[in-house]
């Protein structure tokens, strides 16, 4: 069947629900209302109220009382409205969700997943349209997953709920409704912590993960036909714990890199990449690995976006430059 | 020694002065200068006529997601009437007529919902704070302002507006006990309109009034009815004439319903009944007090058409304005900016001159704009 | 139409069944079997000789920083004992004597105040948290629990402990509105033992007390003499009985003192005086309830020394426990060591070897200990 | 005088206040008990309990109502007792304290300092010996200042002071007590996002700061000894925004660079070191840039701390192997 990505993750909370019971979702408007970008559409009405619960407004008990439950044997599915107002909670994400499996030494851990919308796109107002990925991903104990469609999304998803440790799962509102993809009638699930080459080449590497995956794909597509530069285009999809092998082999044959993301360049996660590359592939490498991100800016206001968000003629520049190092 | 009840008991009050159907109660009636009276009218007119007008640019693309404040109108502007221009305000996100009130200029407010940051700046002499987007967290700042007027000897009062939602937060909480222990003039204004999004008051807390939740913090919480301007204001004059004297905060409960969506992007129908609307659209708070008016013979000739002109002229001046220099994203991040932001935005600029026609080029809404809910993709 | 009070008015209680100087209220005595009564004395004894034990071990260095709970005994102790072994036990820092009635060995808690991760490990059928030391922070893991018994059909109830400081903390509010909302099983039980590290709770909170808290959640809320073990035992007996039945949430104030420093890094007499601590010396939880004891003829002979003997044995234990394996580190990270982490461990793994005597060498106490405050640089 | 860095500190705050009626403290026991480190120690019996102000237990509020005060024209300085806790504040520095000026276009900005001690050495618990910097290096309009001794905390926390925009100022609890050292009767100051240069050397650069600090001198003086290595030793004060300049320049010199840091290594401050020097001085680059960090695992216990902290053995033979490359 063909799904947007609204669709596909709406199918692989519906298949995880049906499979385990102990499968819960917690939120803000996540049940009547079917979550403010119908993720969680009609799961209120088939799974009823105690497994879909339209919490109160306060994100910090929404993880919180999520990590009680899954210190108990539950696997919350918690939802974020927006990314940007997950700061509320993060001291229950950094001091106990990451955290009780190494404290009680596995006596109790917290299988949970907490999905947010992140990114731009939307002509959203303030904090609706922030990366934050970047926190997430230097917190030990965490995994941090970003899907780039509705495939790897309902994948992922599935992956995410099963997984035993806590998973912050990151929705790129641009995608939610940028395109239908086929996905198959079974449920199926892709392994964490492994990215993914959506595209073979043997010049330069590009590495983006969620709405910027098809900003990369698109500026390998005019990289080859203006310049015969064939690119390789790696989809991170688990931005941590990071995919280095995956990584360091494709620039081992490329020899350059260019990343992609839309978070804030300075202590962004392309500095990660870029240093893991270096310290991977340093004698293959021609040319510095390039990182392409927005600016090291607080929110510019939607009028502005297209000017701060990387897009394609960004990363080719970018990717010229690399090549002609 | 034995099981006992804790002396004084706790009560909280509720205040209606202006029934739905115009009856008054004259004993309570707060005595409001004429001219203030017919401002306050004319304040919520505009307010009502604005907001109808903001939802047409917005589906016509040319503002993005706003809140509408329809039936909030007695509840900011009796509160917000009270102040002083010295004194601050602390909006959240819905509180258009009590911003207008205080002197933001609409087209300021639309340059703010076009996605503009120069929307988002108080005028040098305003002693207001911005509009906030994450609930409640505005509500510290508050409290924050009224410990610098008392430590600076000034004898301005704050008044900070929320919804019924932002008190399940924990930013709500820990600005009420910091205004409780620090004794500050602070007005905490909360508008319970029966829903956060698509969670009915039910769902949100157990306690029986929003009003009671003062009691925990051991400082005066009254409810009214948000819909009875007289009753606002009478409640808020008291709160802030006691903040003013040193009689430290107060928590009002302004008891009235959003009778638009939460936001453009939301679609009502899904999580409440039009019964319910209808029910509170007989408890309009513009009806009760344009009867009011009438009685007193304080109804103006022709005043929606003025108000409506005032929008439309500010809707042009609004229009007229050039979009802004993408580079402008650059400033006021710091004080002075740092050598890498420099850089950057040396980057932008080169982007910029590249894209032949300078500026236009890389600004505007994103490509792929993915609707919320129903809301459709605008496009300027 | 008028101002009128809400109706019914809040009300909150407070209970004392034995007072300072052993006259009870035989209304309100909790029927309490002798052997469970033999047990507390017993527990209550325990908690203060280990206090005093685990004061000597730190200033010893053979343990680092630890709270002591040197007067709460009874807040402790009266309200752990009405839960059941399969019910839940949220501590914060400062339960050791909940703890070890729960059946925590002493000799891992020493380990964890020893700086090994594995004095944090509950046993396999343990039904109770580890010490959680951000506060607050653990409330809303307690409404968690309830939530997830009552949505599997179990009858457990959860308690939660915390202080006085933590009901300033955004996560208690919103722990305890939760808790309203979903009208889940679970008992709040603060020791309100005066002080937040140096600030009084005067500071702390504008309320008179910290039981009228629960107003503001629709939940009960109930003072009682947390000194007083009987009175705590009724209270609590109440409120977990209540919460099994399906009558949801409670908040419990007990009126306690911490007797001794706020922990082995704190120095208490800069912030309050003598006379204060021996006020509340007089009112020592085990004073009253060793002579409730006394009349009933519950008293054994020769506890004290037998408590000490034990905890002696579970020093000799600690002691001999070998330093645990740095690599151990890498354990528990997650449910499968991704290759970094496998990586890391390598590397660690080469430094032990190469670094001769294999372990020894970069384990142990950090090189440069700061003293916080007063504190010692302990060595092992 | 000679002074450790508690008193360091403290001077600084004392002489703030004295030149300045609108800087005021606020914190966790900072009055009465002088804060648990005693940076804060006799200031509330001088300045009153109005501008020392013992808060109730709350950190959201405390940075919340100082980021009112900052509106309101005050320069709170809060002190976070310890960085582990300012989880509970990221909120209120995430979406307003470092976002005012842009959001207002500097109708309003927020003059203020966070304080908080970071790191290990204490043997202390959980929470209470971690290093949290990256989270708001990452951060557009907040700058991170880590000083690492007495000296440079006395001038760098009077700069921040003055300075007009947020600044995060981490102390290193280990060496609150370490050393003394001589600091000039004035006030002074040091420019923050200026690193120093501390010792010169052109075979490799170390770059540290805060507790780090020390161990890399001590490296670098194990280097000299054992193998006639001369270190360029490079404190970099201010963490963000990063002095990319002063990095390059001495990486184009020694062509090898190694750096240290407390906090966890993936997605670390270390990664965006060591990004930017390949970015600024790839053509001099003769080994790939290394980090030496703490482990990718949340709390060890103190009893093992000393195992996952970064030490001198560590850094010696990061830079051997770094040498040898
Ligand atoms: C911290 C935070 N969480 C979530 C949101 C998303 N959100 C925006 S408004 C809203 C509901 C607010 O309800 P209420 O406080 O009653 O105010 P109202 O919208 O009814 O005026 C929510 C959940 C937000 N803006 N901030
Ligand atoms: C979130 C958080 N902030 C600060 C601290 C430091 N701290 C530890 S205990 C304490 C005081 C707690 O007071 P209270 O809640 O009354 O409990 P008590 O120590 O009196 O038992 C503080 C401030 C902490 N552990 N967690
Ligand atoms: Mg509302
Ligand atoms: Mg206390």
């Amino acid at each position: 069947m063909k799904l947007d990505m609204v669709k596909a993750l709406n199918l692989a909370l519906r298949e995880e629900m049906e499979r385990d019971r102990d499968v819960i979702i917690i939120g803000e408007d996540v049940g009547v209302d079917g979550g403010v970008f119908r993720v969680t559409d009609d799961l209120q009405r088939i799974f009823g109220s105690q497994r879909v619960i339209d919490s109160p407004l306060a994100e910090a008990a929404i993880i919180g009382t999520s990590v009680g439950m899954a210190l108990y044997g539950l696997k919350p599915v918690c939802e974020i409205q927006f990314s940007g107002f997950a700061f509320q909670c993060f001291h229950q994400i950094e001091n106990h969700a990451a955290r009780y499996r190494s404290r009680t030494r596995s006596r109790f851990h917290c299988q949970m997943v907490i999905r947010m919308p992140y990114g731009g796109g939307v002509r959203a107002l303030e904090h609706h349209t922030e990366s934050e990925e970047q926190f997430y991903a230097h917190i030990p104990g965490l995994k941090m997953v970003v899907p780039s469609g509705p495939r790897t999304a309902r994948a992922l998803l599935a992956s995410a709920i099963r997984d035993p440790d806590p998973v912050i799962f990151f929705e790129a509102k641009a995608l939610y409704h940028a395109a239908r993809e086929e996905v198959p009638e079974e449920s199926e699930t892709l392994p964490i912590g492994r990215a993914s080459v959506v595209r073979e080449g043997g010049d330069l590497t590009l590495i983006a993960y969620g709405a910027m995956l098809r900003v990369a794909r698109e500026a390998a597509d005019v990289l080859a036909a203006e310049d015969g530069a064939q690119c390789e285009v790696i989809d991170l999809l688990t931005v941590s714990p990071l995919d280095r092998e995956t990584l360091v082999r494709s620039v081992q044959k490329t020899g350059r890199a260019v990343v992609v993301h839309e978070a804030p360049r300075s202590f962004g996660p392309g500095a990660e990449v870029a240093a893991s590359i270096m310290e991977g592939a340093f004698l293959s490498l021609e040319a510095p690995v390039r990182r392409v991100a927005s600016y090291d800016v607080s929110f510019v206001g939607f009028a502005r976006e297209r000017a701060n968000v990387p897009d394609v003629a960004r990363v080719v520049a970018a990717a010229r430059e690399t090549l002609a190092f | 020694m034995p099981r006992t009840p804790i002396e004084p008991r706790f009560t909280v009050e509720y205040l209606s002065i202006l029934d739905s159907d115009g009856n008054l109660d004259a004993s309570l009636e707060p005595d409001i200068p004429p001219e203030t009276l017919k401002a306050l009218w004319r304040a919520m007119v505009l307010g009502r006529r604005l907001d109808e007008r903001m939802l047409r640019l917005q589906r016509q693309g040319r503002i993005g997601t706003f809140a509408p404040i329809k039936g909030q109108e007695a509840s900011q502007l009796g509160s917000v009437a009270t102040l002083r221009p010295g004194d601050w305000m602390v909006p959240s996100f819905r509180e258009t007529a009590a911003m207008v009130w205080r002197g933001w200029p609409i087209e300021k407010l639309l340059l703010f919902f076009a996605g503009f940051l120069e929307g988002g700046a108080p005028a040098p002499d305003q002693h207001d704070l911005p509009i906030c987007i994450p609930v409640a967290t505005q509500l510290p700042h508050a409290v924050g302002l009224a410990y610098a007027a008392q430590y600076r000897g000034d004898d301005a009062v704050v008044m900070a507006f929320f919804g019924d939602g932002a008190t399940s937060e924990g930013d709500f909480h820990e600005a009420m006990n910091f205004a409780g222990v620090w004794h500050v003039p602070v007005v905490f204004v909360c508008q319970n309109n029966q829903w956060a999004i698509s969670v009915p008051l039910k769902k949100q807390t157990h306690s029986r009034t929003l009003a009671q939740k003062a009691l925990a913090y051991g400082i005066p919480g009254i409810q009214v009815d948000g819909n009875d301007l007289l009753a606002v204001y009478a409640a808020s004059r008291e709160a802030v004439d006691r903040a003013r004297g040193g009689g430290g905060p107060t928590l009002i409960e302004c008891v009235t319903y959003r009778l638009a969506m939460h936001t453009t992007a939301d679609d009502p129908t899904r999580y409440r009944s039009e019964e319910e609307v209808r029910e509170w659209e007989r408890k309009d708070p513009l009806t009760r007090f344009r009867l009011y008016l009438e009685k007193k013979g304080l109804l103006e000739e022709g005043l929606e058409q003025r108000v409506d002109e005032e929008i439309a002229e500010a809707v042009r001046r609004f229009e007229a304005l050039a979009l802004a220099d993408p580079l402008a994203m650059f400033d006021h991040v710091y004080g002075e900016p740092p050598v890498h932001l420099q850089e950057q935005r040396a980057d932008l600029a080169a982007r910029l001159e590249a894209a032949s026609g300078g500026a236009a080029a890389p600004v505007g809404e994103p490509p792929s704009a993915t609707p919320m809910r129903g809301q459709r993709v605008p496009r300027r």
